[in-house]
């Protein structure tokens, strides 16, 4: 990207292309040119611990797949322009430039790993057997260079001791001035040591040199216990001087430095740097060109009630470059920043959408079965290896096929038009396509059959390629035979095939958010502002939620004024009714038209809302703490207590406060850390400095979970004299009231001696508790943890939706979260709720599973067996399945003792069909 | 319902290895719900056997049929017009259902394709436990609604023995004291004093011991 | 009190005597030497010694026949019935064999389950429960009418007892359960093997209150532990057996070869402060194939010599 | 990824493991095939939530009646990869073919033919 000019909705974008010298449009992604390419270069995917060819594919997931040529190394032998049949090769390609007109950006141009080269004490680059964590994901994953096998780079040994060192390049302003901390090195770490245990053949010996574990985010806390207590990886709270290499084996000796200053030294056969996270210099250069302001670690500089928007209006960001942040963080956040943009674009939403005609069905059930055969060369992918005339004139024998034809690329255009004649001169009502995978090109194929009037469930592919061509190129006459019987599993299938009916349901295009809080209320405007009618439900007197007991942002923002802002914005909205005191009663219904029935008001009356989506944000609050005195004495507070007193009476009359972390989190009834507890400390610690300097403040901690750019207070902290002493969990402080003050004792690390210090208060840092949604997920049936969290569809690909379809889920009702981190989030529900809402009506998927009614036994296997609670027995005493809410998976139909239930495109008849042609005549 | 166990394969083929045309008869009730018998496992052990046979170089003949119910006449009359095509019949039904089978088909040999346990309920798919003996004299007016006779290993009608340890049997310290329950639902239900009421010896007429029983009901007969 | 029956043991207790019984498991074998051999060893320092009946569920020679061999040589018995194996018929018949052999003091049990036996295969039959054969007892003695209601020819004269478990769960069933078999028609109880003192005594305690202890003799069961090992496995492995840690760790806290002598000692010492218990009327030691010690219990608890009632 | 792999697989596509019931795998063995297995995602890790881990029950209970009737319990199998995991598939492909030929043809071959002689 050169340069953005314009204004937001109107801006123009200036890009530069760089040539590929493969046209991606031609190119079928079918590897022949990088096959013979006699040129070998450094495979940077593997972070150069492997090779690859000059003409290559970045790697197998590459979207778009297709060929590139690396220009720097290609020798221009042009055996490649030879090979390939889609003509796909253009030497000549030349750098282009062009404009593009778009209403608003969003940028998310990444990270890149920190660089230690430059770290002489850790030996990387020096010493063979130190791997950054980026390379050593390599080398654990199946793609990588050992194909997963856990080996060393030296020796290709297996390692038997592994060390990992954290904070490379992150919480460290002396040697690379990244004073941020990457929040993301300790799961990963964590994560590759549990990986390389499972990989390792013997009892491998994983150990994380630490200054903090910071598993902050959901569930992480429990996936560090389970590393620790049952894997046994070791967590050793340190910091490490310098890795020496024993020559005569390889070998890494790490000497370190214990909680308790001593020096010591232990052996590893191979060290990973936990390298944290950088904005690289490109991204800066590009943010320059761009006037995006840059914070002092060049992450971009956002308002943390603004989290996704750049200094430059309709310019947005996400991922990294706003901020240090793991997957479910910048996926959460891409959606976000696509409803920050959308809000802008909502008049124009679907006005470039061209609609598709498609003719009436032809009936075929009364007719004679006619199947048409179209076997693909896929230019040489296939025909290289498997005689295709062969299984073309084998599949022109099979029962019921009257046509077989053969094409060089049967996905081309050309062909596909060619096809649509073929099947309606010759009355096809069956197709079978003799290609690739269905994976990508089914839907293709099938549109090719709706043109012509044919049903698209009436097709079916043999995946002689993928499966065949690709994977026996070596045998030309063992593929060719099974290309035959892959091309007579289809034919069989394909006759027993059935037209079905993809139901339409219209979409009910306003939604509910329950909760009005700051997500809650986010999320509302992120829909009302596309235009959608939104109603929001709360069940206390006022919107808000727990953020009107909260005051400041670490950053110092005001909270309370832009709470009054937000309510100002969401109750004047023409597009938001918010119905507060209510409560839900009632759910029923189906992605795109639910109905809720809600008690509103002190005066209980029941109301009805039809509705499309659900956005829950039910939120959380500050755990009641039963430990430390709270409640018994008034000199016990809460930091939200706390935070409160310093607005209203400052902190001159308090000269000595002590504050406890992790009370009511990271213990056996919580297992999970509350995220959002250290920095509250640090926060209102900073602010009793600054109303009083001399006060004296200990933070007794066990972790300091300052992530992000969140360390940086933390750094200041310790800067302003405030004292961070760390417990461990089975010898917690002990608290007693005395006349003089609350006396706190508890073990400094370092001395490894007692201390007691008499505070004026003694903050508690509570953690987070769910809001009570026990009664609303029974109603709505949707899924907690132990917690009482919600429980989002897939952790890093689905992170705000639930598995039930239509449900969104933000804020806190998640898991504990800061303000920007939950508006965030609210955006990006409101996001993933308008693909949904800015349809009028959705197509479902005909592969829904169905009952005969005849013989339901009514024995209720489907109803418990059911991962999505679809069937139930109904008022005729037998099992039904809504096939709107059918997710098509078929397990009852295999759990069913009476054999009642089919789903349809994979009956039994149509799936043991071609077992039985696969084994005609075997026995 | 009535609660039945697959027979092993093993045992099955040991009845009817030396037959040539089977009938593998399902019913689609009791023993469908606790998925012993339904129409699912005839289609699995008549698959098996086909294969059992072929293996032993044995030309057998299989067939398949679930009937909605054992137990009754109309039911089992649906077959009345192919039995005789077969040796012998496989039936998948509870030890009722392969008696009735039996007596209607008098000169066709029937074997049982499941064991029969007791009757019970489902505590989750996959669960099964006992709750009643049929003893024909329901006490569980006087237990508090949990029925020693079925859910105590001595049926002990003036329980618990002093076996019971941590609300657990003696036998299996993982099956229910069934006289803790009662203790804790009498609780429960403000009745604790009842405990104290000593339980008659039981009149063990109407079960089993009274030779097998009938219930003939004037009433709805004609 | 005035006694009901010509048991001697019966006479010993309402004559306000401490009473001591014990018991012999019958061989699993034919040879009636192994329990007339028992029964010499502590018949001098016993009033009364149980016949176990097929204890554990294990075969064994029978209770009755048992009994019988210890009538011959001068011993008094005490039938131990279980209702696991016999019906009502058989019961009463036995009861009545008994009876013939003047056998005068029976003990009405229910049984281990044949989980734990030799025969874990086998039927039981529990037709009647224990409480139930206490009623079937004592009304052949005090009708003098079978079950069915018929009259019998010279009822059987016995005095009935049961056992108790102080332990077993639910606890707070144990004195009300007490309070049934009492309503039942027991005049004794020998209860389980007590080595939790303080659990022992609340019992009693709440026994007493209820004033059952004035309606029943009840006599404290005892058995002493011959090593470490032992209480160990009583403590995991017996049903409804409570064995506290710290008697576990007194056993374990001596050498192997002074266990048995400790295990002695806490049984002595266990009498010692039962005797001073309120509503203790007597012990029932049970040295399980140890009985050449029960002397030395008895004597050392200062129960020897024993009445001469007869 | 191309990688190669024995040619004596021929993969039947399903929605989900979930679908795959006990009398597919022994229908498959009765018409023939020398050895059956199934391939379902990690577990922990199945878009329908359970599926594989029902699959995984299936194939043993078939395993068991394979093994009473004399065709051999070995001969069904259950594996589980991550669908980015070619090699492991690959890998998977060749254990399972080994196994197979280790065990030999399905000996409903041989009987049928001796019937048939």
């Amino acid at each position: 990207m050169e340069s953005i000019e314009g204004e937001p909705g109107d801006f123009k974008v200036t890009l530069t292309s760089y040539p590929r010298y493969i046209d991606p449009i031609k190119c079928t992604g079918c590897g022949e040119c990088a096959k013979r390419c006699p040129v070998t270069a450094i495979n940077m995917y593997n972070l150069g611990l492997d090779d690859r060819k000059a003409t290559y594919i970045e790697y197998p997931q590459a979207v778009p797949l297709a060929f590139a040529i690396d220009i720097d190394t290609c020798i221009g032998c042009g055996l490649c322009e030879m090979m390939c049949l889609a003509k796909a090769i253009n030497y000549e390609d030349n750098e282009k430039k062009s404009t593009i007109c778009v209403g608003a950006v969003i940028l998310s141009p990444g990270s890149e790993g920190f660089d230690p080269s430059g770290m002489d004490v850790l030996g990387y680059g020096k010493f063979a057997n130190v791997v950054t964590s980026e390379e050593f994901e390599r080398i654990l994953s199946a793609s990588g260079p050992y194909r997963g096998h856990l080996m060393r780079t030296l020796d290709r040994e297996a390692p038997k001791k592994i060390a990992w060192i954290q904070c490379v390049g992150s919480r460290d302003v002396n040697l690379c001035g990244n004073g941020y901390c990457s929040s993301v090195c300790c799961m990963y770490a964590v994560k590759e040591a549990m990986i390389a245990k499972e990989h390792s053949h013997d009892d491998l010996d994983c150990a994380i040199f630490n200054m903090d574990i910071r598993s902050f985010g959901k569930d992480y806390e429990k996936y560090y216990n389970r590393a620790k207590d049952e894997h046994g990886v070791r967590f050793i709270k340190s910091r490490v001087h310098t890795i020496n290499e024993d020559s005569t084996t390889g070998d890494l000796v790490i000497r370190y430095t214990d909680e308790s200053g001593q020096t010591n030294e232990e052996t590893f056969s191979m060290v990973v740097l936990s390298v944290g996270l950088q904005i690289p210099e490109s991204v800066t250069a590009l943010a320059r060109r761009l006037d995006i302001e840059l914070n002092n670690y060049n992450f971009a500089v956002t308002d943390p009630f603004a989290p996704v928007n750049s200094s430059r209006p309709g310019i947005f960001v996400s991922g990294v470059f706003q901020g240090p942040k793991d997957i479910p963080g910048s996926v959460t956040e891409a959606s976000a920043a696509a409803c920050a943009a959308g809000t802008k674009l909502a008049e124009a939403r679907g006005t470039d959408t061209k609609t598709i005609e498609i003719p009436a069905e032809i009936d075929v059930l009364e007719t004679e079965t006619r199947i048409g055969v179209f076997v693909c060369n896929c230019g040489i992918n296939i025909a290289g290896v498997v005689d295709v005339p062969a299984v073309a004139d084998y599949a022109a024998t099979l029962p019921y096929v009257v046509f077989v034809d053969q094409n060089l690329f049967t996905c081309s255009q050309d062909t596909q038009d060619k096809m649509k004649e073929v099947i309606k001169e010759n009355n096809l009502n069956r197709v079978v396509v003799a290609s690739c995978t269905p994976r990508t090109h089914e839907p293709l194929f099938q549109e090719t059959l709706q043109a012509c009037g044919l049903n698209k469930y009436l097709f079916e592919m043999a995946n002689i390629r993928d499966q065949d061509s690709w994977v026996h190129a070596n045998d030309p006459e063992a593929a060719t035979e099974k290309a035959k019987d892959l091309v007579r599993m289809a034919v069989a299938r394909a006759g027993l095939l059935k037209p079905l009916k993809e139901k339409k349901i219209s979409i009910n295009r306003r939604a509910l958010v329950i909760g009005g809080g700051v997500a809650g209320m986010n999320a509302a405007l992120g829909l009302a502002d596309q235009g959608f009618d939104v109603v929001i439900v709360e069940k206390e007197a006022q919107l808000g939620g727990l953020s009107r007991d909260l005051t400041v942002t670490i950053e110092g923002a005001d909270i309370q004024r832009y709470l009054l802002e937000l309510v100002d914005r969401v109750t004047g909205h023409e597009k938001i009714q918010v119905l507060t005191e209510s409560l839900i009663v009632g759910f029923s219904g189906f992605k795109g038209n639910f109905t809720t029935e809600i008690m509103v008001g002190p005066g209980m009356y029941e109301r009805k809302i039809d509705h499309g989506v659900v956005i829950l944000a039910t939120g959380a609050n500050e755990y009641k703490p039963e430990e430390y005195l709270y409640g018994q004495d008034y000199r016990v507070v809460t930091q939200i207590e706390l935070g409160k007193r310093l607005e209203v009476k400052g902190a001159d009359d308090i000269s000595k406060v002590v504050m406890i972390q992790c009370v009511g989190s990271r213990n056996e009834k919580n297992q999970n850390c509350s995220r959002v507890c250290c920095q509250s400390a640090v926060k209102n610690a900073l602010h009793i400095k600054e109303f009083n300097p001399d006060a004296e403040i200990y933070i007794l901690y066990r972790d300091m979970r300052m992530y992000g750019l969140l360390e940086d207070y933390y750094t200041e902290a310790r800067q302003q004299g405030i004292i961070f002493s760390r417990f461990s969990q089975d010898n917690p402080p002990n608290v007693e009231a005395t006349d003089e003050g609350i006396a706190v004792t508890f073990k400094d690390h370092i001395l490894q001696r007692d201390i007691s210090i008499t505070a004026d208060l003694l903050a508690l840092s509570a953690g987070m508790v769910a809001e009570d949604t026990e009664e609303l997920a029974s109603i709505l049936k949707l899924p907690r943890n132990e917690e009482g969290y919600f429980i989002e569809a897939h952790v890093k690909l689905r992170p705000v939706d639930l598995a039930n379809e239509g449900v969104f889920l933000c804020g806190t009702a998640h898991s504990p979260k800061l303000i920007s981190e939950a508006i965030s989030q609210a955006l990006a529900a409101a996001s993933r709720a308008t693909i949904f809402l800015s349809q009028s009506e959705i197509t479902l998927s005909a592969v829904t599973a169905r009952v005969d009614p005849d013989l339901c036994a009514a024995c209720l296997v489907c109803v418990r067996a059911c991962p999505y609670e679809v069937p139930r027995i109904n008022e005729e005493g037998v099992s039904e399945i809504d096939v709107a809410l059918c997710h098509g998976c078929g397990i009852c139909a295999a759990e069913c003792p009476a054999k009642a239930i089919e789903l349809d495109w994979y009956e039994d008849d149509q799936v043991m069909s071609k077992v039985e042609a696969l084994l005609e005549g075997v026995l | 319902m009535i609660v039945a166990e697959k027979k092993p394969v093993e045992e099955i083929i040991d009845y009817v290895k030396d037959f040539k045309k089977l009938l593998i008869a399902g019913c689609n009730e009791c023993v469908t719900v606790c998925e012993a018998g339904g129409k699912k496992e005839v289609g699995i052990l008549a698959s098996a056997l086909r294969m059992y046979f072929l293996n032993e170089g044995k030309k057998v003949e299989i067939d398949e049929v679930t009937l909605e119910r054992q137990c009754d006449h109309e039911y089992l009359e649906e077959i009345r017009d192919r039995i005789d095509k077969y040796d012998a019949v496989l039936s998948l039904a509870c030890g009722v259902g392969v008696q009735f089978m039996a007596e209607k088909y008098f000169s066709t040999p029937v074997f049982p394709g499941v064991n029969t346990c007791f009757l019970g309920a489902a505590e989750e798919r996959g669960v099964w436990s006992e709750r009643c003996q049929a003893c024909g004299q329901c006490i569980l007016g006087e237990t508090a609604g949990i029925c020693p006779i079925s859910r105590c290993a001595k049926r002990l009608l003036n329980g618990p023995c002093g076996g019971s340890t941590k609300g657990k049997c003696e036998i299996n310290k993982d099956l229910d004291c069934a006289w803790q329950l009662i203790i804790d639902r009498l609780k429960e239900l403000n009745r604790l004093d009842d405990y104290e009421k000593i339980m008659p010896i039981k009149d063990w007429s109407t079960e089993r011991a009274g030779g097998p029983r009938k219930v003939v009901r004037e009433d709805v007969r004609l | 009190m005035s006694t009901k029956t010509p048991s001697k043991l019966e006479k010993i207790l309402s004559a306000g005597h401490m009473a001591v019984t014990s018991e012999c498991g019958p061989p699993r074998g034919s040879d009636s030497e192994d329990i007339t051999k028992k029964a010499e060893m502590i018949k001098n320092h016993v009033d009364a010694i149980n016949i176990t009946d097929n204890q554990t569920s294990v075969t064994r020679l029978c209770s009755l026949a048992s009994c019988i061999h210890l009538k011959k040589m001068g011993v008094e018995p005490t039938l131990q019935m279980v209702t696991r194996d016999r019906n009502r018929i058989a019961l009463q018949s036995d009861i009545l064999g008994a009876a013939s052999f003047d056998i005068y003091n029976i003990l009405c049990l229910s049984g281990d389950h044949q989980n734990f036996g030799d025969c874990p295969q086998g039927q039981n039959v529990f037709d009647i429960d224990s409480i139930q054969l206490i009623q079937t007892v004592r009304q052949m003695r005090d009708e003098g009418k079978f079950l069915g209601g018929d009259d019998i020819n010279r009822p059987p004269q016995m005095f009935v007892g049961a056992a108790a478990n102080p332990f077993a769960d639910p606890f707070e069933i144990r004195v009300p359960r007490l309070a049934k078999k009492i309503a039942a028609g027991v005049e004794f109880i020998q209860t389980q093997c007590i080595y939790n003192l303080e659990k022992f005594e609340l019992w009693m305690k709440q026994a007493c209150d209820r004033g059952l202890h004035e309606k029943v003799y009840i006599l404290a069961g005892v058995t002493p532990f011959k090593s470490a090992g032992m209480a160990k496995y009583m403590k995991n492995r017996v049903p409804g057996m409570d064995v506290p840690d710290d008697v576990v760790k007194r056993m374990s806290g001596v050498p192997k070869e002074n266990q048995a002598e400790e295990g002695i000692n806490i049984c002595v010492e266990t009498i010692q402060r039962l005797k001073e218990v309120e509503g203790v009327k007597g012990f029932h030691i049970m040295a399980i194939e140890w009985e050449d010690k029960v002397p030395e219990i008895v004597e050392r608890t200062g129960l020897y010599p024993r009445p001469d009632i007869s | 990824m191309r990688i190669n792999y024995p040619g004596t697989i021929r993969i039947i596509r399903l929605p989900c493991t979930g679908k795959v019931d006990v009398i597919h795998i022994l229908r498959a063995f009765e018409k023939g095939a020398d050895g059956v297995y199934v391939v379902g995602c990690l577990e922990g890790e199945c878009r329908f939530s359970n599926g594989n881990l029902r699959a995984k029950k299936r194939i043993e209970q078939a395993q068991q009646i394979l093994d009473a009737i004399g065709i051999g319990g070995e001969r069904a199998q259950m594996y589980n990869l991550s669908s980015a995991d070619g090699p492991r598939f690959a890998e998977y492909a060749v254990e399972m073919t080994e196994k197979i030929k280790k065990l030999g043809p399905n000996p409903l071959k041989k009987a049928k033919e001796k019937m048939a002689a």
